[in-house]
Parts: C-alpha cells; sequence; structure tokens
C-alpha cells in the first residue's frame, strides 16, 4: 500500500513574470461586476441601444428603404456613442458613468475599508503594477460595454448597410469605433479610482465621481447660458469625450450623394461640438488622467506603510 | 419624549457637519458661486440676473439638490448601519417612525440652509463688480423654498433606499440609477413623461415665483410636453413628498439591523 | 422572568443564526456562552429590539422588543464591534445617546455614566484618540447612562487585556448589585465564571445546555475523557491504573500513559493517591476533553 | 514619532516568537522587514537581501500575515488565496493547486467556496494564514494570529504554526504579546520593549536556569487545596488569572499530588511553566 502525504508539503517552481501577475489581478476584478444585477441590467441597457439599430438596419434593409441616418460612420457616431446627439447628457455616458461608478467607486475604497493592501503589497507587486492592475481591469470592463457594442453594430453594419465601402473604409470606422470607446473609458477610469482611493467608503467614492460629472455639465450649461458663449462648452465631461470622439470618425466624412435609388437626401453633418480641434480637449483629457493616476499614486504611497 | 427628539435634532445636525461628506456637501456648496464669480470677473457683457438665473436653474436646483439629499440621505440610512452607529439610535426612546421623521426634518431644513447660502453667493457673485440682481433676496428665498420640497423628495426617496437595501452599493444603484435617468436624461427630452419628473415640477413652480410666469430661454426647452403650473406642481410634489415620507417610515419600521456577522 | 424566548428562528437568507431557541431567563447576571459564529450576538440583537425574529415569540421584561422604544430605554446594549460618532468626545457621545433616551438630565447622568467606569480624565478627548480599553468602557457608560433594567453586554471582554478585564468584571457586578440584571456573552468559559452561576450554552444557532456553572462542569464529566499522564515511570503508573474499574482503555510510551475513561470524576479523585502509591513521579496531567469544546462536541454530536 | 530606537538584532533561522506588550514596535519592525516602510537610519537585511533595494524579491520569499482583517469581502476563500498566490508569481496551475492544498492543511473544507465576508473570525484568521503560507514562503511574518479567537480555535491555529514551523523548512516569526503563544511554538524568543531589544535567546536556555513552576486546574475546594498546599510547606500559590493556579514550587509534582489527597480534590489539569520568561515579561508590561 502507498500512503501519500496530505499534509503542506513544499513547492518549488519558476515565478511567472510582472505582467502575468497583474493579468491575474485584472481577471479577478474583472469577474466581480456581473454578480451584481444592477450591472447587469446596465450592460444590458448599452447592448439594447445597439440591438435596437440592428433591428432598425434590418428591417429597412429588407424593405428596401435607405436610412440616411444610418449612412456613412454617423450610425455610430449619432446613433449610439453621442446619442441623442447634441444633448449635454448623452444617454451612453450616462450609463458608463453610472456603471463606472457602482464598479469602479469600490476597486480602491473597498481594499482601503478592509485594509486589503497589507495582502496586495505583502506580495510580488509594487504600488504601480497594483494601479495598473485596478486600472486596467476597470477600463477592460468599461470597454466591453462600449467596444461591445460598437464591434457588435460594426458587424451588424457589414451585414445589412445599403453603403458600398471598401475594406479600407471599414478598416477605418473600425479604428474609429476603438479609438472613441478609449476615449469614453481611459479617462473616466483614472478618474473614478482617484475618487476611489480618497474614502473608504464606497457609496461616498461613487457619489463624489457623479458630482463631478454632473457638475462639469451644468457648469458649462449654465456658463454658456449666461455668457451667451461657446467656450463653456469645454468644461462639460459629456462635450469633450463626445467631440473628441466625433473627431475620430472625421476621416472619413459621409458620402455627398447615395447611389441607391429612391434615397433623396442626406441630412446635414451637425456642426463639431467644440470649435476647438482636437488639441485642447485632448490636453484636458491627458491631465486630468494623468493627475488622477498621480492622485491615486500618492494615496496608495501614504496608505501602505499605515498600520 | 420631546426632550429625546430634540435630542435626535441635535444628533443628526451634529452628523451634518464632520468627515469626508461634508467637504463634499461644501464643495458642492461653493462650486456654484465659485464659477458664477469666475464668469463675472472674467466675461465681458455678463448680465447679472442671466448669470444668476442660469446658475440657479442648471445648477443648484438641478444637481446640487440631488446630490446633497443623495450624500446625506444614504450615509444616514446604509451608511449609519454600516458603521455600526445605528445600532445606539434605535435603542431610545423615540420610535423608529418618528427617528425618520425628525432626521428627515432636519436634514431638509439644514439642506435648505444650504442652498440658500449656495444662492445667495451665487447672486452676489454674480453681481460682481456690477450693480446688485434686482430682487436677489426674493429669488434667493422662492428659489430656497421650492429647491426644499425638491430635497424632501430626494432625501424620502434615498433613505427609503437606503433603509431597504442591505448593502450600501444595492442602496447606491436603486438611488442612482432611477434618478438620473429620470431626472437627468427625461427631464429635457421633448417626451411626455418629461413633465412627470421632480425637476420639471419644481421649475414649473418657480416660473411664477422667480420669471413672472413669462418663459424666458431658459424655458426653451419645453417641447412636446406640458410644464406643469404652480398647482399641479405643487399637488405632484406634495403627493410625492408624502409617499416617500411614508416608505421611508414604513421601512425604518421593518428594518432589522444587523450585526457584521449577517454579512 | 426578564426573558421568556419562544421557538425563535432567526435566517439570513439561508443562513440559519438561531434555530428554535426556548429559553427562559432569570433576573440577575446570565452568562451567553457558545463559540465564534454560535448566534450570540442574533440573539442579544433581537433580546434588545434591533433586529427581528424570523419566526418564534421573544417577550423581554414581559414585553415584545421589536418597535417597542418604551422598552428599549429600559435596557442598555453594549455591541461587539465598535462603532462611534469618532469625531465626537467620549462625554458629548454619552450626553447625546442619554438625551435620545428621555434621560431627564442628560448632562449629569452622562458625567455619573462616564465617572462610574472611569473615564473622567479621557472624557473631552475625541473617541478617535482612543484606546481598545477605553472604547470598551465609554461603550459600557452608554449602556449604563439611562439608567436601565436589564444590562446586554456582547462580547465585552474580548481582546482587553487581564486589567482592564478585572476593571469590566468589576463595573458588570456592581452593576448587578444594585439590582440591575445583566445578559452577558463570551467564548469563554472562565470569563463568564467570574461574572457568574448562571448560564446558557449556544451553538450553531440551537440551544444546547443551561445551568449552573457547576452543572455544566459536571456535564464535561458526563463523557469520556482521555486523560495524558505524563511520568518518569509510564509502564508502572499504567500497572498501577489497569487495577482500576473506571479505566477503560490504556496505552503507554516510553514518556507518557494515555487512560481512557467513562467515569472522569471518579478517576481524577482517585489519580494522585494512585500515582503517589506507584512511586512514579508525575510531570504532567492533561486532557483533551475537558474543557468546554468538548462539551460542545458531545452535546452536538452525539 | 520614534517607533524603533538603536534596535540591532539579528534573527535565526526556526521559529522565533517577537515577544513585547502592545506599542512595543513589533509592527513596525515586520513592515521594516517588508519593506512597506523604509528605516529613518540604520540597515536591514532579510534572508540576505535588502528590502530597499529588492522588495519584490523578498516578498516572494516571505509569507506576511497581517494582524488587522485585510481581506476581500466579496471574493470566495479559494479565491482570496488564489490570488495571493498569483500575485506572489505562482502560475495558473500551481496557484491552484497550492490554494486547494493549504486551505485544507489550514483545515478550511467546503466553506472555501463561501465568500470571506461571511466567515467567523477563526476562519478568517484560517484563510488569512493560507494566504500567507500558500507560495511557500522561506520566512513566515504571522503578526498576532491568535487575537480574537476562542480557545480551540487558538489551539488550532498555534497547532497549525507549530506544524508549518517545524521540518516543513519553513523559518517563523511569530510577533505576539501572549507568552503562552511563543512558548508553544517557538524555540526561539526576541523580547522587545518600546523599540528596543530586551532579551533574545533560545527559550530552552531562558527557562534551563528557571525555578519552575507548576500551573494547576483543580475541582473542588480551592481554599481546602490551598491550606494543604501550605501543610506541605508550599506558599506560592496564586491564581493565573485563567482559571486556574500558579504554583511557584519546583521539586516534582508529589508534594501537590499529596495536598490533592488530603484535601479531596481532583487535578484536572497540571502542567509545568517556567517563571523567568514570565516574570521578565511581565515586569516589561509591568514597567
Amino acid at each position: 500500500m502507498a500512503i501519500y502525504d496530505q499534509s503542506y508539503t513544499p513547492w518549488t517552481g519558476t515565478y511567472t513574470s510582472r505582467a502575468a501577475r497583474i493579468r491575474a489581478m485584472v481577471a479577478m476584478e474583472l469577474a466581480q461586476p456581473f454578480k451584481n444585477v444592477w450591472v447587469l441590467v446596465s450592460v444590458l441597457m448599452a447592448f439594447s441601444l445597439v440591438i435596437g439599430w440592428l433591428l432598425i438596419l434590418f428591417i429597412a434593409g429588407s424593405s428596401q428603404v435607405p436610412l440616411p441616418f444610418a449612412f456613412g460612420n454617423r450610425i455610430y457616431r449619432d446613433g449610439f456613442y453621442n446619442f441623442p446627439t447634441g444633448s449635454s447628457f448623452t444617454l451612453f455616458s450616462m450609463i458608463l458613468m453610472a456603471l463606472s461608478a457602482t464598479v469602479g467607486a469600490s476597486l480602491i475604497s473597498r481594499d482601503l475599508r478592509h485594509r486589503a493592501l497589507l495582502m496586495y503589497f505583502s506580495r510580488s507587486i509594487t504600488r504601480v503594477d497594483y494601479l495598473l492592475g485596478k486600472f486596467l481591469s476597470l477600463v477592460l470592463f468599461l470597454l466591453i460595454v462600449t467596444l461591445g457594442p460598437g464591434l457588435l453594430l460594426f458587424i451588424g453594419q457589414l451585414g445589412m448597410s445599403q453603403e458600398r465601402l471598401t475594406f479600407g473604409q471599414r478598416m477605418g470606422d473600425l479604428g474609429a469605433i476603438t479609438l472613441h470607446s478609449l476615449i469614453l473609458t481611459v479617462p473616466a477610469s483614472a478618474l473614478v479610482l482617484a475618487f476611489s482611493s480618497m474614502t473608504n467608503r464606497t457609496y461616498l467614492a461613487a457619489i463624489l465621481w457623479a458630482s463631478f460629472y454632473f457638475i462639469s455639465a451644468s457648469t458649462s450649461e449654465a456658463l454658456r447660458f449666461t455668457l451667451r458663449s461657446d467656450w463653456p462648452k469645454i468644461l462639460s465631461w459629456t462635450n469633450v469625450t463626445a467631440h473628441l470622439g466625433d473627431l475620430c470618425y472625421a476621416v472619413r466624412p459621409p458620402p455627398d450623394t447615395i447611389r441607391i435609388p429612391g434615397a433623396k437626401s442626406i441630412l446635414p453633418v451637425p456642426p463639431a461640438i467644440l470649435d476647438c480641434g482636437w488639441l485642447p480637449p485632448f490636453l484636458l483629457l491627458t491631465g486630468l488622467t494623468a493627475l488622477s493616476l498621480l492622485v491615486v499614486w500618492r494615496r496608495l504611497r501614504s496608505v501602505e506603510g499605515e498600520e | 419624549m420631546i426632550q429625546a427628539a430634540l435630542g435626535f435634532a441635535g444628533l443628526t445636525l451634529r452628523g451634518l457637519i464632520g468627515g469626508r461628506r461634508a467637504t463634499a456637501a461644501a464643495v458642492l456648496v461653493l462650486a456654484p458661486p465659485f464659477f458664477a464669480l469666475i464668469a463675472s470677473m472674467f466675461g465681458k457683457h455678463v448680465d447679472p440676473v442671466k448669470l444668476f438665473h442660469g446658475f440657479m436653474f442648471y445648477f443648484s436646483l438641478w444637481f446640487v439638490i440631488y446630490l446633497l439629499s443623495l450624500i446625506y440621505g444614504i450615509s444616514m440610512s446604509i451608511g449609519e448601519i454600516e458603521d455600526g452607529t445605528a445600532g445606539y439610535l434605535y435603542l431610545s426612546a423615540v420610535p423608529k417612525w418618528l427617528i425618520v421623521l425628525i432626521q428627515m426634518g432636519v436634514t431638509t431644513a439644514a439642506l435648505s440652509a444650504m442652498l440658500f447660502v449656495n444662492l445667495l453667493l451665487t447672486g452676489l457673485a454674480a453681481s460682481y463688480g456690477r450693480e446688485l440682481v434686482p430682487n436677489l433676496l426674493r429669488d434667493v428665498v422662492s428659489c430656497t423654498l421650492v429647491g426644499g420640497v425638491g430635497i424632501a423628495v430626494s432625501l424620502g426617496y434615498y433613505v427609503t433606499c437606503g433603509l431597504t437595501f442591505r448593502t450600501p452599493t444595492g442602496a447606491l444603484a436603486a438611488a442612482l440609477f432611477p434618478t438620473f435617468f429620470w431626472e437627468i436624461l427625461v427631464t429635457s427630452w421633448p417626451m411626455k413623461f418629461a413633465e412627470y419628473t421632480l425637476t420639471n415640477n419644481l421649475r414649473g413652480m418657480l416660473l411664477p415665483m422667480v420669471f413672472n410666469n413669462s418663459r424666458g430661454p431658459l424655458y426653451r426647452y419645453v417641447v412636446n410636453f406640458h410644464l406643469p403650473d404652480y398647482g399641479e406642481a405643487s399637488m405632484f410634489l406634495s403627493i410625492l413628498m408624502g409617499l416617500f415620507l411614508i416608505t421611508a417610515m414604513i421601512a425604518a419600521m421593518n428594518r432589522s439591523i444587523e450585526g457584521k456577522e449577517a454579512r | 422572568m426578564i426573558v421568556e424566548a419562544d421557538h425563535l428562528n432567526k435566517w439570513y437568507g439561508r443562513v440559519i443564526a438561531l434555530n428554535d431557541v426556548s429559553m427562559r431567563i432569570e433576573p440577575g447576571i446570565t452568562g451567553l456562552l457558545g463559540p465564534n459564529g454560535a448566534g450570540k450576538t442574533s440573539f442579544m440583537r433581537i433580546l434588545i429590539g434591533l433586529m427581528r425574529e424570523s419566526s418564534g415569540e421573544m417577550r423581554v421584561l414581559g414585553e415584545s422588543p421589536w418597535n417597542n422604544p418604551k422598552l428599549s430605554v429600559r435596557i442598555g446594549y453594549c455591541p461587539e464591534h465598535d462603532g462611534f460618532y469618532e469625531g465626537m468626545t467620549g462625554m458629548q457621545f454619552v450626553t447625546a445617546l442619554a438625551r435620545i433616551r428621555g434621560v431627564k438630565d442628560p448632562v449629569a447622568a452622562a458625567k455619573r455614566a462616564v465617572d462610574w467606569v472611569r473615564m473622567a480624565e479621557a472624557s473631552d478627548r475625541k473617541i478617535l484618540t482612543y484606546s481598545r480599553g477605553m472604547r470598551q468602557r465609554i461603550k459600557i457608560a452608554q449602556a449604563v447612562v439611562h439608567k436601565p433594567e436589564l444590562l446586554v453586554l456582547d462580547e465585552p471582554l474580548t481582546g482587553s487585556d487581564p486589567i482592564v478585564r478585572q476593571e469590566l468584571i468589576g463595573l458588570i457586578k456592581a452593576f448587578a448589585q444594585e439590582g440591575g440584571s445583566v445578559i452577558v456573552s463570551s467564548h469563554v468559559l472562565h470569563e463568564i465564571e467570574q461574572l457568574t452561576r448562571r448560564i446558557v450554552l449556544i451553538h450553531r444557532g440551537r440551544l444546547v445546555a443551561e445551568g449552573d456553572v457547576g452543572q455544566i462542569r459536571d456535564l464535561i464529566d458526563r463523557h469520556p475523557h482521555t486523560v495524558e499522564v505524563k511520568s518518569d515511570r509510564p509502564r508502572d503508573l499504567a500497572a498501577a491504573l489497569a487495577r482500576e474499574p473506571e479505566v477503560v482503555e490504556i496505552r503507554f510510551d516510553p514518556s507518557a500513559v494515555w487512560v481512557r475513561t467513562p467515569k472522569p470524576d471518579a478517576f481524577y479523585s482517585k489519580l494522585p493517591r494512585i500515582a503517589l502509591d506507584a512511586g512514579a513521579e508525575v510531570k504532567e496531567i492533561s486532557s483533551p476533553d475537558d474543557n468546554l469544546e468538548a462539551v460542545f462536541r458531545y452535546l452536538t454530536e452525539t | 514619532m520614534r517607533a524603533l530606537s538603536e534596535l540591532n538584532v539579528s534573527i535565526p533561522q526556526g521559529a522565533v516568537g517577537l515577544l513585547g506588550p502592545n506599542g512595543a514596535g513589533k509592527s513596525t519592525l515586520i513592515k521594516i522587514l517588508l519593506g512597506f516602510t523604509p528605516p529613518t537610519s540604520g540597515s536591514v537585511r532579510v534572508l540576505g537581501l535588502d528590502p530597499r533595494v529588492a522588495p519584490l524579491e523578498i516578498r516572494q520569499q516571505v509569507g506576511y500575515m497581517p494582524e488587522v482583517e485585510s481581506h476581500i469581502p466579496s471574493l470566495s476563500a479559494v479565491d482570496y488565496v488564489y490570488l495571493a498566490a498569483r500575485l506572489t508569481g505562482l502560475p495558473h496551475t500551481d496557484a491552484m493547486q497550492r490554494t486547494h492544498r493549504v486551505l485544507n492543511f489550514v483545515g478550511l473544507h467546503d466553506e472555501r467556496y463561501r465568500k470571506v465576508g461571511t466567515y467567523s473570525t477563526g476562519m478568517k484568521q484560517k484563510a488569512k494564514f493560507a494566504q500567507a503560507i500558500v507560495h511557500h514562503p522561506k520566512l513566515l511574518l504571522l503578526d498576532e494570529p491568535t487575537t480574537g479567537l476562542d480557545p480551540r480555535a487558538r489551539e488550532e491555529m498555534l497547532m497549525l504554526i507549530r506544524d508549518i514551523a517545524h521540518g516543513k523548512g519553513i523559518d517563523v516569526i511569530l510577533s505576539t504579546h501572549i507568552l503562552h503563544d511563543v512558548e508553544v511554538v517557538c524555540d526561539h524568543v526576541v523580547i522587545m520593549h518600546r523599540g528596543a531589544l530586551v532579551a533574545q535567546d533560545k527559550i530552552s536556555n531562558l527557562t534551563a536556569s528557571a525555578s519552575a513552576a507548576y500551573e494547576v486546574r483543580i475541582k473542588g475546594d480551592r481554599d481546602a487545596f490551598l491550606a494543604s498546599l501550605k501543610g506541605e510547606g508550599i506558599d506560592g500559590a496564586a491564581s493565573d488569572g485563567d482559571g486556574g493556579l500558579r504554583i511557584a514550587y519546583d521539586r516534582g509534582t508529589a508534594p501537590i499530588l499529596r495536598a490533592a489527597v488530603a484535601s479531596g480534590v481532583q487535578i484536572r489539569r497540571l502542567t509545568q511553566t517556567h517563571t523567568t520568561l514570565e516574570d521578565r515579561f511581565s515586569k516589561l508590561i509591568g514597567g
């Protein structure tokens, strides 16, 4: 008879790389939000926007009615990411805000509340790894609800659009939605993490982020109204992200004419949301992202050594 | 009993100051005057009345009241339960429904006071370097009254959420999602439902009190729906206020304060 | 009867915290004893009216505690976990709680309570700065500030060092001597023993036993014990022990003898005599079965 | 504030107890060893490495069990320990195997799939212990591992630590203010007070010169027993604050047994302890 040792046994083996450690952290964090029914509901909401569009496309396609609104890449910019166009509160950015508030706000505040940082930092990771892990997990989660529906729409349009496009144009669209998704998710994630690291009460972090979002929007709105000028638009989070997102599609303007018989006209392209090109908003977002990450980093440094 | 009730009022007031939430509230209260000041300092051809009304309309009476009541509504219900202090409160000479009533009454009054400060400062900031906004005090007081109703209604809803849900995240989600999708999105959409949002009712009440019943550019967004007039709005809001007050009291009467071991 | 529980149940979702608990508690000090997670806290929280039972009935001082503020002010409660308004001073905290419980002169009452727990010097400092022992004492001060008839203390002695523990025990006893009733929970038998002889055992949400400490100790002797005796001459000792009728099983190795006995009481009485007669030097006597945990095992697993 | 001052200590291999009252600087020392906080002045070597230079390498070979809860309540014990293993750098398969192995070892069986947030204190401590050993550290730092545990859970935890500290190739530093824990687990003890080293030696050395004492738990008439002890010429009997008696006497157990026979009480437990360590330690705490 052979008896095998069931007690503690030593382990020998090779350690994985730091990247693999961060990946493990991301995988764990990514699995968390889907256990929450509210989060699932809003993820479904994001996808249902797209599914609605695909239905419309399908019906229009099968009855040979061209939809001017869906031509070019306007289906992404006006129909999905920036819908409803021109509003200071686009539906999609609200969904994103609510999702990042419920999912992201707990990421660091929960570790602060339960002192889990001690466990993390007694492991073979640095502060930067930790920060990167949390950041990536939030960005990836938000990409699931931004790029995910975007890709679905892209594939649907591939099959049902009544427009003939070259391969280059298709790839241009793909690049544009990817870029647009990143613009929507990356700065938001950084900001949420910053708020999350400021307090050990998750709900407060979420409220802080929501406050930031709405204050930026309403300040811009109120200033625009009172000053009767357009520059305060840049103060609004929604406007900045929507504007930069819109610019992603500028490579491929919608066709002037549509060759399909029966199509009468094309809706005019709405003017740019901000009249300042891409640089100022881009700098603004980059600056905010960098600042937020710096805040988190500083905060982690002060927390790590604490009792 | 009366003394105990007063004790609650004192305790609630104490809870309003101190901690991160007070900082957040202070930021919320001071942000509009700050931006208004910047606008009136650096803006050219600024009309103080427009500036003041714009901030009041888009800022104080829209976000500030909801976010303030959200912060305090959540922290005075599930927040206290989570921190372990609710156990002390609910072992008192005062029935739970009355505790909630006192807490909500005091908080509403205090938040209205904050709103008053906020509006007054905004008005003063808007008049910086120019003549004072005419009827400033009248506008501030009437807007505070209207805003107070909004605070009472939303506070009632948030406290109900905070007392019904078992975790702060659940309560927050239940509070955030409907409010913001309903109040923020639907309010300015040209659709029929828009007349049933809290915000549009508040704005309806504000119309005769501040804007002399003339729909200026601020009300231009009202398309395809009927803006409730003063009577309709006050009726709607009182019903809502009573409803949420009652649900909050019922929730308090039924809430078990569990220890940490339950989770 | 200060507490009467009748078929009390409490569930959290599918987790059961209390399972059909019926008991009566008389005035005086009563110890609620059970390991971590036995359901002591749930029982206490139902008792003071913070939680509602899932089914069954609880009566405290003749009334139902749920949503009963008149009863609430007759009970003082000291929770296990720390939850304070950290920004308040100890005095402010106790005064505020005295006020909401309808005490006539809250400031004087708070002062009395704070003095009573010997926190007078520190009472003007913020709770934020308090040490563990001070937090424990301020919790007790708030529990007695409204002169309750019944004091409910959840694990008041856990984690405090021996000096603080003795002080707290003194306070609790003093409260009982002035005519109050106390229900105190713990997971350590001798902590409770210093306070009272009346004990209720709870394990896995069930009432396991109740009675006098002596009876509980007798329970320990009602089940078989394995006794380890370390000695220089285990062989001789084993031979002597083997003659005793109480011994059913004997093992030994060069350093110790293990004896299994179904009658521990009789066995322990004889053991010193036998060892002396056998001329063996006893180095140690110990038994894994001579403690409360063994009682829980014995009572719940058979 | 100065937490450690002029501390010169070299901690040998094996199971070492870091003993001292609260605020003695034990936690600070551990944090310096892990590289969380750099020492204001002076130098440290852990397993031959400098924590300021190579904290990650050290942490791969060191397991740490913090005093505070430090868990993630929404994760199951399996996920929690697995995450800890992955963060140290174990590959997926190894991490999964090790996770289940150490959870078995610490005695978390069916509960391992439950959320850690729902655990009792004892189970939480076990999960914390599991995450500290999952990567097979060379050195295990345990900060007050027995706080808040009921007696049974405490013994279980001490047995686990003793088991891991002997014959598994893991050195243990056990920081605690409870003497009993050190005596059960460790071979070596480092006593600290107010940030300074007070004593450091093998436990056997510290106790060898000591006069022995006996801890006795009796059932029966305590006063009669004490009187009989006096009759046997033993005076130094005192309550040990733990429900038993401490008898300072070192010439065999026979007089104690005779006293028990004479007074008719039962001896339920009789163990030998050592006064010096106890005395030294209580002097420190008192002073």
